[in-house]
């Protein structure tokens, strides 16, 4: 990877590269209202309520989709407070150490197939390709820890700091099972990098090559976002809410935009792992190519990726209403005595098996 | 047209003796374990602008990630009140800060030097994570192998440690 | 090719940029501190289980495993059977530390 | 750039190191500052394997880390040990043990 790009290619690249991070950056943005909106709706129908449906434009409701535009605005305007005795400067900095991970590791996904310019130049799809591909989403997501722990540490409160220990232990336990389910992968393609991942799965998707994997992917994505049903550390009942007890405002609304940004990033790491990526199933690449032109063809796998992701979002949601909350040293027993060394037989199997042909 | 290697190179070299000295110097030790995360990431783009991706990606994952997660945990266990640090310098201390200090100006010395005539490493190679690989697991093997050592006997160290039950 | 090798690193800085750039701007909008609240200003960071200390300190032990693991997966069709030997006795060793740890009850939380 | 660069880089980070090691009495602090000196170790290691052409620099950095996973892992729980069965982790006070 090469420091030098100032001298590598001209101002038009520039442009594209810069084009591409605002339009992400634009996109991830919204996915925290749209899945608030979601969460509220989902149990709405599942309980056959009705949910938010009252905000809208005008005479325009749209289901009450703007709610949470009106949510936002509302917590913006919202006062700050922080408890005394709190540790004022890391109290301001934990939400920020969560909205950076949050925000850099979608930099490694591949939202769709290279487009290639009428001049030759290559677009590829995902802002970087890094040879350590997914790994340094890994590593970035391992950085949300400290978001966490400084959050609960610094607000100087008895429900603030259990739920953060709680939530950072939780997190902590669940990255090794989920590092550990994602070597067969690696084992199977030979990468990290997740474009050549995508491109390898053109004819069987990775779930049906390492499906033990996609399950303890699964659990774990689910237990590193604490997320229902092992949303232990905010446990209404006992610990008030967690980590975030004490932040209001803006603040709050920092943490909850990292959440979401981070199980997007997990759905669409799932959705490129083990789904095919962009890939559109049962439709050859090369064949779309040829019909619609590079540009369609990368829209059209940037639709397929998004819903695919998409129907694992939904998943968190569904989940979420179904399934009643673990209980704390259950949740730590199924990562460490379960998930751990299934994790690590499914990567001797994985192993075993490919070593054999 | 401008080399940007030089620039980034300062600003992240400027970063990490900030972090550093802060490291040190922070009063509190959640700030200096913070400081730390800090420094080791920025030293994770030093390796990364070195075309060390995988060695970044490491810093970043264990030692970042993990070990420091570690400190963090401790300290917020510990919960020391803060000492008043008087800084005391005996003889012996004393001593080692000057030598380290002479070995730090003369490497000063030797960095303005090279400056005058310098002398090019960037070497030609993207990714390196094979080659890394390669030597661990067929050259270093042994050291492979005794790595899972240290690890079970750090395990078993520090779970027998903690266990104990000290009295009053 | 070099390009997407220094868009990576653009990105990188860039999205650094980006991220915080977000919760500052709507932070000036809001209001400066307000009221201090008086919560729980009890010695509450005391007394704090040590079991969360022996999940970090396993934590930090297989994660340094799993990176292994995965430099291994990466050159796995190189090394083969080789590999996979050595990567058994490897985890050999790991699980009687493992094993250690569940004899140990380090991992029982109650 | 030339490889002293990143030598002095290192050093800048050793001199801190050394010196948290000698002046403060926090023992958390002290064993930052040695995580501090093992990474001035470690970039001299990528700086010199990157100027020599040599992978071997990236695997020692790789046992490093291991080594100091190692390292924090029991040092802490030797400083946990401590703090429980005296309640400071104040060097001084254990200086004066020392009698």
């Amino acid at each position: 990877m090469g420091l030098n790009f100032l001298h590598d290619h001209n101002l038009l690249a520039l442009a594209i590269v810069i084009a591409k991070v605002v339009f992400l950056l634009v996109l991830l943005l919204q996915i925290p209202p749209l899945m608030i909106w979601l969460e509220r709706r989902a149990p709405a129908l599942m309980q056959r309520r009705r949910g938010p449906n009252r905000v809208g434009l005008f005479k325009w409701r749209l289901w009450g989709l703007l709610q949470s535009l009106a949510d936002a605005i509302k917590l913006i305007f919202k006062e700050e407070i922080a408890p005394a005795g709190a540790h004022k400067a890391l109290f301001q900095l934990a939400p920020l150490l969560g909205v950076i991970p949050a925000f850099v590791i979608v930099a490694v996904i591949p939202f769709g197939q290279t487009i290639t310019l009428a001049n030759g130049m290559t677009i590829p799809l995902s802002l970087t390709q890094l040879d350590v591909g997914f790994l340094f989403i890994l590593a970035f997501s391992s950085l949300g820890v400290y978001s966490v722990a400084v959050a609960g540490w610094a607000s100087n409160s008895k429900y603030s700091l259990l739920g953060s220990l709680r939530a950072s232990a939780q997190m902590i336990s669940y990255e090794i099972p989920l590092g550990l389910s994602l070597i067969p992968i690696v084992l199977i393609y030979g990468t990290f990098d997740l474009n050549s991942i995508v491109a390898a799965q053109e004819q069987v998707w990775g779930v049906v090559k390492a499906p033990l994997s996609f399950v303890i992917f699964l659990v774990c994505m689910f237990a590193e976002t604490n997320r229902a049903p092992f949303d232990m550390a905010e446990g209404e009942a006992e610990l008030v809410a967690g980590f975030h007890t004490e932040y209001g405002s803006t603040k709050f609304a920092a943490f909850f935009l990292s959440e979401y940004v981070v199980m997007f990033v997990l759905s669409c790491l799932a959705a490129t792992l083990f789904f095919g990526g962009w890939q559109i199933p049962f439709i050859s690449h090369a064949w779309l190519l040829a019909t619609f032109g590079t540009a369609v063809a990368a829209l059209l796998g940037f639709g397929a990726l998004l819903l695919k992701a998409a129907f694992f979002m939904w998943l968190y949601v569904w989940v979420r209403w179904t399934l009643p909350r673990f209980r704390y040293d259950r949740l730590m027993a199924l990562g460490w005595k379960f998930l751990l060394p299934l994790g690590l037989f499914n990567i001797l199997l994985t192993s075993v098996i490919l070593g054999s042909y | 047209m401008m080399d940007s290697a030089p620039l980034v190179f300062y600003t992240l070299a400027a970063l990490i003796t900030f972090s550093s000295i802060m490291v040190v110097a922070a009063r509190t030790p959640v700030i200096s374990a913070l400081f730390l995360v800090l420094d080791l990431f920025l030293l994770a783009c030093v390796y990364a602008s070195l075309n060390a991706n995988f060695v970044a990606v490491i810093q970043v994952l264990v030692y970042a990630g993990a070990i420091l997660v570690l400190f963090l945990f401790v300290i917020m266990m510990l919960n020391v009140p803060r000492v008043r640090s008087k800084p005391r310098i005996k003889a012996l201390d004393g001593l080692l800060i000057t030598m380290v200090m002479v070995a730090f100006l003369y490497m000063l010395y030797r960095v303005i030097a090279q400056y005058l005539s310098p002398l090019p490493v960037e070497s030609a190679g993207g990714s390196n994570t094979e080659a890394v690989g390669k030597l661990l697991f067929v050259e270093h093997l042994w050291a492979f192998e005794l790595a899972s050592f240290l690890i079970l006997l750090a395990m078993v160290a520090s779970i027998v440690i903690t266990k104990k039950r000290a009295a009053p | 090719m070099l390009v997407a090798a220094a868009v990576g690193f653009l990105l990188n800085v860039l999205s650094r940029f980006a991220g915080p750039r977000r919760p500052s701007k709507v932070k000036y909008e809001s209001y400066e501190c307000g009221v201090p609240t008086d919560v729980s200003k009890s010695g509450v960071r005391e007394n704090m289980s040590v079991k969360y200390y022996v999940t970090a300190l396993l934590f930090i032990l297989f994660d340094i495993e799993t990176v292994f693991l995965f430099l291994w997966a990466k050159i796995f069709s190189q090394l083969g059977w080789f590999g996979i030997v050595e990567v058994f006795i490897f985890l050999v060793v790991l699980l009687c530390g493992y094993v250690y740890v569940l004899k140990a009850r380090a991992l029982e939380w109650d | 750039m030339s490889p002293d660069h990143y030598y002095a880089l290192a050093l800048i980070m050793f001199v801190c190191g050394v010196i948290g090691i000698t002046l403060r009495r926090n023992l958390i602090v002290i064993m930052m500052s040695i995580e501090l000196l093992l990474n001035s170790v470690n970039l001299i290691f990528v700086a010199a394997s990157k100027a020599h052409g040599l992978v071997d620099g990236q695997v020692m950095v790789l046992f490093i880390i291991t080594i100091a996973a190692c390292e924090a892992a029991v040092g802490l729980a030797m400083v946990i040990a401590l703090y429980r069965r005296y309640g400071t982790i104040d060097t001084d006070f254990y200086r004066m043990l020392r009698g």
